[in-house]
């Protein structure tokens, strides 16, 4: 099983993708995604990408939410520091050090994707060994804010996820 | 656009409003590439395009499909998903490349390699 | 016997020889003598045979055609006039190859010498008995071409190189005259064949292009027969070994400009213009060659520059506008022939037995070699035209001539009698210089050899021929008189007039001529005896004029300085010119056609301008703008700007319905950023100063140059392109493809059908053109060596190595994969992602937009991103089954297997099939084998592009194998190493 | 089409495809020795090639419908005298180039073997195909093959000659494609034929536009038959190349010739309409300039290599300036000088590295200095310094006798077929009759004068290299080496002695290539085959 | 719509000569390139521009020149760009190596004034 | 009705894209450093990708949605490429 399947999600996911692409669910679009979604987690096992998956799937939706909202609040907010000038900027954007005691590397990819699909933070560096990460941040006004917010917001609910 | 003449109006005012917030936001976006003052300000503006820029053209273009074609056109979901899978590759590495170069120019505005104690035991790695 | 075999054989059988001697042993001399001098007996025998027929004014005559198209014929013709000089050259030929055998020594590779020689032979008879133009053209080259090896047979001298090459270059320059004279002959005749030329007398003489003909023809006869201003190479020829010199020099090679001259002369002669250049030639080669031979120290060249004179003499009287003359002129070739051969065989054999040719250490020879100094005396006589000898005859004739030349064109020629007196006289001088030099005086001391009389069968020759000089000198009519008279008439015909060959015409104004000639020339030897003895640096007066090295000059500045100097004008090594050039050229031409014809905008109304696609299209003309301006010193940006253009591109595709295009023009942009940025790690840093290299004012002039040429390039294709766009043809081959794409190609998608069905050949062409690159590429970089430079690592990883060991921090390379932990992690989840993407582009490809060449694109860009976010040996050791080579290899097969799978149903070469298959579950699947096809194209295009980009890749770790500091990686697995390049 | 001897036309194309191919996959796969494969394959193009001459001989174009496609639309390949020419003459050269590696080349590089079969796909599909962008992917494939091959054995000449070649022929491909498109937005197709029917009613202000793409198409084609100025790439990249390589190579420049034959007879022909002859004086006065300058630079070579490489622009122009004249007798000479000069060059290039192998670098430019400040200074020695020959070894005799006679032949001297070439070419010129122009003049001093440059050059360095330095050690040939020269110089040789029954087939050709209405017919005249079956 | 893309092509085919014309390999693969993005469009541009035409046909349909950009010079276009992909990838190693093996990357192999 | 309004809606934010693209191209040719160029470049990708979606509405064809895609998916490995070589000095070691 785990050697036809090694990567369930994955699969499946590559099934959806197939279906999406082909917008169809005829029997012959899934007999035809269901062999190629067999091929695709067979490629990703060759690559041997880190051990690991996600639990709790309404904890994931509710991240996913709660991203949303996030996205749309900072979009508003970067987009309201663009326009009104350079002005308003001064002095405000710098580098935020973090140490994250997450060590996932799922976890540490899905926080880097949110942090950089979010406006107005960056993920800049990251130091395995001392699980610190460096982000940037445009909006600069209180660093122990952001950290907090990151370790809040994002990182505990990610190592719920993913640890 | 005679093929939009079908569409009802609510739903041509709703793709209208989205695809004018999108197209508005992209554009911010690009405003702020040239409008903030060094490149690590610089690095956030294109993410207003690949997150509500993209994603209010894409919810236009769901909804266009979907009344136009009476059938639930969703493969633009797909796009959300790459566009938030591949950005932090971009721009982590682009920003790390931009931190490495700054450093190596020895530029004040960014943080120095951290300090770090000397291992304990040399041999050990 | 047939003539044509007879003719056939004369020709032919020397060729024959000259193989078979040619393959002989190197020391076969007897068995190469004994070949040669057998054939050379048994052509004399066929010569004789044809006596028959042409005593009685008969002609033989045989034909074969070779292009008749063209009137070119083997047209083998011996009459009278072609049977002398035919027996000319047997006959003596048989003497030389006797004298030959004694006179080349045993150490020589003699047969390849005989072979040459015997060719030779054949090239001469073939000449003579030409009776088509051409075909005496073609021989004409080739006695040439012949004595041009014969002359370089001793070649590790520098003399023998040296002569053979004037010799070649002076004569073959002749002969491709004489052949454009041919031609034009031909053209005013309308026929090559001799006896139709002979038959056209008037018609030629009264053409326009008599003159050129002329000028062309004369010109290789005077090459040819050593004529002023061509003279000076015979002296030199004298490098070949004797009996070459009494072969060519004497009777043959040289008398082939006087033959053609003969045997044109009925129909080209009797003009002012024939005069005018035959006959100043003459007179003025006889007067110099004569006066030179005087002064030669060397025997050989006393020869030479005397058989200059005698030819310069035969072709005075040719020049004469009077049949007797030419009667003189055949008489004096004959007897030319004779005494200047004897002695050329005498100077041989004096130096064989004495070691050198130089007159002034040679003297009293008449002591050792008595026998042979009696036969040269004689010969010798005969050359200065003592009475009872057959130079006194020819000679005497030509008094006779010089005084009744009535007509002479010009008043220069009223000097005829005097300047025949003149050369008579240096003769005499000559003559008896080489007589008396040689022969008496103080007996001989300090030669290299001593001296004795040669091998008896080494004289005969000499004898023969000595004996022919006193025999003909004494009866005249008798021994020579039918013979002549069987020449001439072939040439004159009926217009032969009365002529009598005696040794006695009474006391008359020539004999009187002679007598003055023999005693002005004795009283000029003893005058310059003393002189000539101590040796004189060159004749006097022009003694400076060393045609030799004017030559020589001359050949060195118009063959190679000026050559050289011409090749750098009006060409070009370096790139830049190059291609401007071209491009001015397409521009002109493209230009200059629309212009000429005028144009202007079609038919059709312009769509309204869009202001997206023009706004778009300012981003496009901006990027292009950039790169042309930012590719010297950033190349980064250049690159960066070039994905921008390529971008505007591939949405304009888009904008006009071709989202194929667009697909692949995306992918190709993706894959040929990778492929520069891979490119740029070689390449050198460069800085903005170092520009100040040269004067500012020409690099702008060059660069307005440039950009000139640009504006108009650009100009051009944007006129034309809206030009075409305005219009359209009534008639385009695209309503076939789409009225046919679906019912006839089962697709959909007119652009994936025309490319994997109407139009598949082209793709399968384009397929093997990406394969055939890779493989290239992959070769060329097997043997790749960074410039010096470009070896070691880049700063970004020396830096992060220092900053490493500085911190004495984890292993080398832990940074890096810190830094490339989420992007590593992301990456590897897109590739699945990828392939499924690339699938859903081959399958559907035949509908929809896709296709096998995008979804190849697609795959190897989801490879390439693995190599470049995970390193090359990481990467290589998951995807082991990578084999760019095989997958290239299979690709091609699919596609090509597809095209040749139609014959199996009869049908053409890549003919498709499709059908729909009724599966259970599935319903209705379409089956093309148009699909086998596009898979191929997938395969191969994941192949090649994997195996240019892989290749490019390795150089890195080629080069980080080398480096002593390196980032330690886990071993490559080596059969993709293998597969990839790492050979080095 | 069901007769299998149809298939017989592709074949040229499909056999070096397939061996090509499998040599690619075999031996990265399994390490087979592509070396038997190749040969089969070589022999089999020569016997095709020999088949395909005979089936040409007849007024009838055959034609080949790719696809089953009717030629309205689809690919053609359209067999002619012409096409049947030049695939013998590629086939021949190919089988000559490919016996000559055998001995040292394939070992100098990876995909040796591959390249070469690929290398005659381009070519035989240049000379198959009736389709003009049909016929630009088949000048691709053959140029890709050709970069490869001209970069085979790497080292800086090759490479450094070797960008020159590709940037310029990069450049002509997309000025093809601008020529292309242009013929394509005006005329509305690319079928030859097609568009030599459709030429007569191209209306006149369309017509501009389809001569100028027409004339940047001959641009492109004449920087492949590298007429001056565009073709100064050539004597650096054939100089440069490997024996079997140039060899090759010295075919390519006769695909611009061959396509500007094609194509302007086809085009430009009694039935274009407003167009008849159209730039014809260009390709003449192209042509000698041409000849003068390769005459010029073959004077000025300092090594065998570049000569040969001048001699190829001489042929080249001499080509271009006959083809120019537009006489159907001249373009008869033409063709025979193609196929004498074409054999003639191969082989010379061949017979080059053999040559030089051995002979100490620099010893050419040496000799050179020699000659243009040494003669004559020395004083010169009557008293027969040394009057015993020097023996020549066989191999240096062998190969002596094969340079003579590629000297012969290129510089069209008496008896070879080079001397037959050129009268073919001049003698229509000066027929009893026909006007002489001041062009036939010139094509007459062009001719006559690059032979005597090509004596002077070849005899000189022919001196230096047999005579002036005496082989101490004749260089090692092995007979794998020496047989393909000898087999072109007796193609060459039996060319001479078959000129007239050869110059009956080459009439032939240029008959119908200046009549063109048979070509047409036979491919746009063909009947359709029966539609497809509905899907 | 016609002037705009006539522009486009003539800007970036001219900007591609002027590289082409100029020393260094890299600017002549950048000059290559753009010279063939601008003729990539120019086969395009001689089908005619129709936006918004149909790209594909509908099935069991024959379709025709009203309905239907001209594909063909899209299928031209198509074979251009990989051939032209092929061959920058080709120069791009061949100035590579031109650039180990001669020491400099100008387009003849060696600096001018040397 | 809903045509016209979606036809300004089209147009106003093609435009609006196409002018995001202009600002982009000017941050492409301003640099200063090569790291802004090479953010310009992915955002020219991204804005041309949402272009084409737009113009996807336009036309109401579905078929223009692949390219979008397209640049979503593989639109990033060039920049991705470009930053690694900014990163390391070469893009595969
Ligand atoms: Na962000
Ligand atoms: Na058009």
């Amino acid at each position: 099983m785990t050697r036809l399947l090694p990567f369930p999600l994955v699969t499946l996911g590559l099934l959806i993708l197939w279906l999406l692409l082909n917008e169809s669910v005829s029997p012959g679009a899934i007999l035809l995604g269901s062999v190629l979604a067999l091929v695709g987690g067979g490629a990703l096992w060759l690559l041997a990408p880190p051990a690991g998956r996600p639990r709790r799937v309404l904890a994931i939706a509710r991240l996913l939410w709660d991203v949303l909202i996030e996205i749309i609040r900072s979009n508003n907010a970067v987009a309201t520091l663009i326009l009104r000038g350079p002005r308003s900027q001064a002095g405000r954007s710098g580098f935020v050090l973090i140490p994250l005691a997450m060590r996932s590397p799922y976890g540490l990819a899905a926080l880097a994707c949110i942090l950089t699909a979010t406006p107005g933070t960056v993920w800049v560096d990251y130091d395995a060994e001392d699980g610190t990460m460096l982000l940037h941040v445009l909006d600069l006004i209180d660093e122990e804010q952001w950290m907090r917010i990151v370790k809040d917001n994002w990182e505990r609910r990610l190592m719920e996820i993913f640890e | 656009m005679t093929h939009a003449v079908e569409l009802p109006l609510w739903a041509a005012i709703v793709v209208a409003c989205l695809l004018l917030l999108g197209a508005f936001l992209t554009l911010v976006g690009s405003i702020g590439l040239l409008r903030l003052r060094d490149f690590y300000a610089r690095v956030h503006a294109p993410t207003l395009a690949t997150t509500l820029g993209i994603g209010c053209v894409l919810l236009a273009s769901m909804l266009f499909f979907t009344v136009l074609q009476t059938r639930p056109v969703l493969h633009e979901v797909l796009i959300t998903a790459f566009m938030v899978l591949t950005t932090p590759v971009t721009l982590m590495l682009l920003t790390r490349a931009s931190l490495y170069r700054d450093r190596r120019e020895g530029s004040p505005d960014v943080p120095p390699i951290p300090a770090r104690p000397l291992p304990k035991d040399g041999a050990e790695r | 016997m047939p003539d044509g075999i007879v003719l056939a054989c004369l020709v032919g059988l020397p060729f024959v020889a000259a193989i078979v001697a040619g393959l002989l042993p190197t020391r076969a001399r007897d068995t190469a003598s004994m070949l040669a001098g057998a054939v050379a007996l048994v052509c004399l025998g066929l010569v004789w045979s044809a006596y028959g027929t042409v005593s009685g004014g008969g002609v033989l005559r045989a034909e074969l055609p070779w292009m008749p198209q063209l009137g070119l014929s083997i047209v083998l013709r011996m009459d009278g006039f072609a049977w002398l000089f035919a027996g000319l050259i047997t006959g003596i030929g048989a003497l030389v190859v006797l004298y030959a055998r004694y006179y080349m020594s045993a150490e020589d590779p003699v047969p390849r010498f005989f072979s040459f020689l015997l060719a030779f032979m054949g090239a001469m008879t073939g000449l003579v008995l030409s009776g088509h133009l051409v075909q005496l053209a073609l021989f004409w080259e080739l006695t040439s071409f012949l004595s041009f090896l014969l002359i370089g047979y001793w070649h590790h001298t520098a003399a023998a190189r040296d002569g053979a090459r004037m010799a070649l270059t002076i004569t073959a320059t002749g002969g491709l005259s004489l052949f454009a004279g041919v031609l034009v002959l031909g053209h005013i005749v309308g026929s090559y064949d001799l006896d139709v030329v002979l038959a056209a007398g008037d018609t030629i003489r009264d053409h326009p292009l008599y003159i050129v003909a002329l000028i062309l023809i004369v010109l290789g006869a005077l090459t040819k027969s050593a004529q002023f201003p061509f003279h000076f190479w015979l002296p030199h020829a004298m490098a070949a070994p004797t009996p070459v010199s009494a072969y060519l020099h004497s009777a043959t090679l040289v008398k082939a400009g006087v033959f053609l001259l003969a045997r044109l002369w009925p129909v080209m002669a009797g003009t002012d213009a024939w005069a005018w250049t035959v006959g100043l030639a003459g007179l003025i080669t006889m007067l110099i060659g004569a006066y030179i031979a005087i002064f030669q120290n060397d025997l050989k060249g006393l020869l030479a520059y005397s058989t200059i004179s005698h030819l310069g003499l035969i072709t005075l009287l040719l020049g004469l506008k009077s049949e007797l003359a030419l009667i003189a002129a055949i008489f004096h070739t004959m007897n030319h022939a004779a005494f200047k051969c004897s002695l050329f065989m005498a100077a041989g054999i004096i130096d064989h037995e004495t070691g050198t040719r130089d007159i002034r250490r040679l003297s009293g020879l008449n002591g050792p070699m008595p026998f042979t100094a009696r036969l040269a005396l004689v010969a010798a006589a005969a050359m200065a035209g003592v009475p009872l000898l057959n130079g006194f005859i020819s000679k005497e004739m030509f008094f006779a001539e010089a005084l009744s030349a009535t007509a002479p064109v010009h008043p220069l020629l009223n000097v005829l009698p005097l300047a025949a007196m003149l050369a008579s006289a240096f003769s005499v001088v000559y003559s008896l210089r080489f007589i008396h030099g040689v022969f008496f005086g103080s007996p001989p001391t300090d030669l290299p050899r001593t001296p004795h009389e040669p091998a008896t069968w080494m004289r005969f020759p000499v004898e023969i021929l000595v004996l022919t000089c006193i025999m003909v000198g004494v009866l005249p009519a008798a021994t020579v008189g039918p013979y002549l008279d069987i020449a001439a008439r072939a040439v004159l015909g009926d217009a032969t007039p009365y002529y009598s060959l005696a040794v006695w015409h009474g006391v008359n104004l020539p004999l009187l001529m002679s007598v003055v000639a023999m005693a002005a020339g004795v009283t000029i030897y003893l005058i310059l005896q003393r002189r000539l003895r101590e040796g004189m640096d060159g004749p006097p007066l022009i003694r400076h004029l060393d045609a030799q090295r004017l030559f020589e000059r001359a050949m060195v500045t118009l063959s190679w300085r000026l050559a050289r100097t011409l090749e750098r004008i009006a060409g070009t090594r370096r790139l830049q010119p190059q291609l401007r050039l071209i491009l001015i050229a397409a521009i002109v031409a493209g230009a200059g056609a629309a212009f000429v014809r005028g144009v202007g905008p079609g038919n059709l109304v312009p769509a309204p301008i869009d202001p997206v696609l023009a706004l778009l299209w300012v981003v496009g003309a901006a990027c292009a703008l950039g790169a042309a301006w930012q590719a010297k010193f950033h190349r980064l940006a250049a690159t960066i700007l070039l994905g921008g253009v390529g971008l505007v591109v591939c949405v304009t595709f888009v904008w006009f319905s071709a989202p194929d295009l667009a697909l692949t023009q995306l992918t190709v942009e993706i894959v040929t950023t990778v492929l520069l940025l891979l490119g740029l790690r070689w390449l050198p840093k460069r800085m903005q100063s170092s520009s100040a290299r040269e004067p500012e004012v020409l690099g702008r002039t060059r660069r307005l140059r440039d950009l000139a040429i640009a504006t108009a390039a650009g100009g051009c294709m944007a006129m034309l392109a809206y030009v075409v766009m305005t219009r359209t043809p009534p008639e385009l081959l695209a309503q076939h493809f789409l009225a046919r794409a679906y019912l006839e190609g089962g697709g959909t998608n007119v652009v994936n059908v025309i490319l994997v069905d109407f139009r598949g050949f082209d793709t399968l062409g384009e397929i093997f053109v990406v394969g055939v690159v890779a493989l290239t590429t992959f070769a060329l970089l097997r043997r790749f060596r960074p410039a010096a430079d470009s070896v070691e690592l880049p700063e970004q990883q020396r830096d992060q190595l220092e900053a490493d060991e500085a911190r004495h921090a984890r292993d080398d390379g832990r940074h890096v994969a810190d830094w490339l932990l989420v992007p590593f992690t992301l990456t590897r989840l897109l590739f699945p992602v990828m392939l499924v993407a690339a699938a859903f582009l081959l399958l559907r490809g035949h509908d929809l937009p896709g296709g096998g060449f995008s979804a190849g694109m697609v795959v190897a860009i989801a490879i390439i991103l693995q190599y470049i976010v995970g390193g090359t040996e990481w990467t290589e050791d998951r995807l082991s089954l990578l084999r760019p080579p095989a997958w290239i290899g299979t690709g091609l097969l699919l596609a090509a297997g597809t095209g040749v799978a139609a014959w199996a149903f009869g049908l053409p070469f890549m003919t498709s099939y499709f059908s729909y298959a009724d599966l259970p579950v599935l319903g209705k699947v379409p089956m093309a084998s148009a699909l086998i096809f596009d898979i191929g194209v997938f395969v191969l295009v994941v192949g090649a592009t994997l195996l240019m980009l892989i290749a490019l890749a390795h150089q890195s770790v080629r080069g980080r194998r080398s480096t002593p500091r390196t980032l330690p990686q886990a071993k490559a697995s080596p059969r993709v190493a293998d597969a990839v390049g790492g050979g080095g | 089409m069901s007769d299998w001897t149809t298939h017989l036309l592709i074949a040229p194309v499909v056999v070096p495809m397939l061996a090509g191919a499998v040599m690619v996959l075999a031996s990265d796969r399994w390490r087979w020795s592509p070396v038997p494969l190749g040969l089969a394959s070589m022999l089999a193009q020569v016997v095709l090639a020999m088949l395909l001459l005979a089936a040409a001989d007849q007024p009838a174009v055959r034609i080949y419908r790719l696809g089953n496609w009717p030629a309205e639309f689809g690919i053609v390949l359209a067999l002619d005298r012409l096409s049947a020419l030049m695939l013998a003459l590629a086939s021949v050269l190919g089988l000559a180039a490919f016996v000559f590696s055998l001995a040292r080349w394939q070992r100098a590089g990876v995909h040796f073997h591959p390249l070469l079969q690929f290398q005659m796909l381009g070519l035989n599909g240049a000379f198959l195909t009736g389709d003009l962008f049909n016929l630009f992917v088949f000048f691709e494939v053959m140029l890709a093959a050709s970069y490869g091959l001209a970069l085979h054995g790497s080292g800086t000449a090759r490479v450094r000659a070797g960008l020159h070649y590709i940037v310029v022929n990069l450049v002509a491909s997309l000025l093809f494609l601008v020529g292309v498109s242009l013929v394509y937005g005006i005329a509305g197709t690319l079928n030859m034929a097609d568009l030599a029917q459709r030429m007569r009613g191209i209306a006149s202000e369309d017509r501009a536009v389809l001569e100028a793409g027409l004339a940047v198409l001959g641009i492109a084609f004449l920087v492949k038959a590298a007429m001056w100025p565009l073709g100064f790439w050539l004597t650096g990249t054939y100089s440069a190349a490997s024996a079997p390589a140039a060899a090759i190579l010295s075919l390519l420049s006769k695909v611009g010739i061959y396509a500007v034959l094609r194509l302007w007879l086809l085009l430009f022909g009694d039935d274009a309409g407003a167009s008849v002859g159209f730039a014809g004086p260009w390709l003449v006065i192209g042509g000698l300039l041409t000849v003068a300058f390769g005459s010029i630079a073959v004077l000025a070579s300092q090594n065998l290599s570049r000569m040969a490489g001048a001699s190829v622009l001489v042929s080249s122009g001499t080509l271009l300036a006959a083809i120019g004249s537009g006489q159907v007798r001249v373009t008869g000479g033409a063709l025979f000088y193609l196929a004498s000069s074409v054999l003639a060059i191969g082989a010379f290039f061949l017979l080059i590295e053999l040559v030089e192998r051995g002979r100490e670098v620099g010893a050419d430019v040496l000799a050179v200095t020699r000659e243009a400040f040494g003669t004559g200074e020395e004083e010169e020695d009557i008293d027969a310094p040394d009057e015993v020959g020097v023996a020549i070894p066989g191999t240096v005799a062998i190969l002596g006798l094969s340079f003579m006679t590629c000297a012969l032949l290129l510089a069209g001297l008496p008896p070879l077929s080079g001397f037959l070439a050129k009268f073919a070419i001049l003698a229509p010129l000066f027929s009893a009759g026909a006007a002489v122009t001041p062009m036939s003049w010139a094509l007459m001093a062009a001719l006559i004068l690059s032979g005597l440059a090509t004596v002077i050059a070849l005899v000189r360095s022919g001196i230096d290299v047999f005579w002036t330095t005496p082989h101490s050690a004749p260089p090692r040939v092995g007979l794998i080496e020496f047989a393909p020269i000898a087999m072109l110089l007796a193609l060459c040789i039996a060319l001479t002695a078959a000129a007239g029954p050869a110059m009956t087939y080459l009439d032939a050709a240029a008959r119908s290539l200046h009549a063109p209405q048979d070509y047409v017919q036979g491919v746009m005249g063909v009947p359709d085959p029966e539609p497809r079956r509905a899907p | 719509m016609e002037l705009v893309v006539s522009l486009g092509i003539g800007i970036v085919a001219g900007s591609g000569v002027w590289l082409l014309l100029r020393p260094r390999t890299f600017q002549v693969i950048i000059g290559l390139s753009l010279l063939s993005y601008a003729v990539n469009l120019f086969i395009f541009s001689t089908g005619g521009l129709r936006s918004g035409a149909a790209a594909v046909l509908a099935r069991d349909e024959a379709g025709t020149l009203a309905q239907y950009a001209d594909p063909l010079p899209q299928a031209l276009v198509l074979t251009a760009i990989v051939i032209g992909f092929a061959t920058t990838a080709l120069l791009l190693v061949v100035l590579l190596a031109a650039r180990g093996l001669t020491g400099t990357d100008h387009v003849d192999g060696r600096e001018r004034d040397q | 009705m809903s045509a016209a309004i979606l036809f300004w809606a089209v147009l106003v934010a093609q435009l609006l894209l196409a002018a995001a693209m202009c600002c982009a191209v000017v941050r492409l040719l301003q640099g200063p450093r090569a790291q802004d160029r090479v953010l310009a470049l992915d955002t020219l990708y991204v804005n041309a990708a949402i272009l084409l979606l737009v113009f996807g509405i336009r036309t109401g064809s579905p078929l223009y949605f692949e390219a979008a895609l397209l640049i979503s998916l593989l639109g990033f490995v060039a920049t991705a490429a470009l930053a690694k070589f900014l990163l390391r000095g070469e893009v595969i070691e």
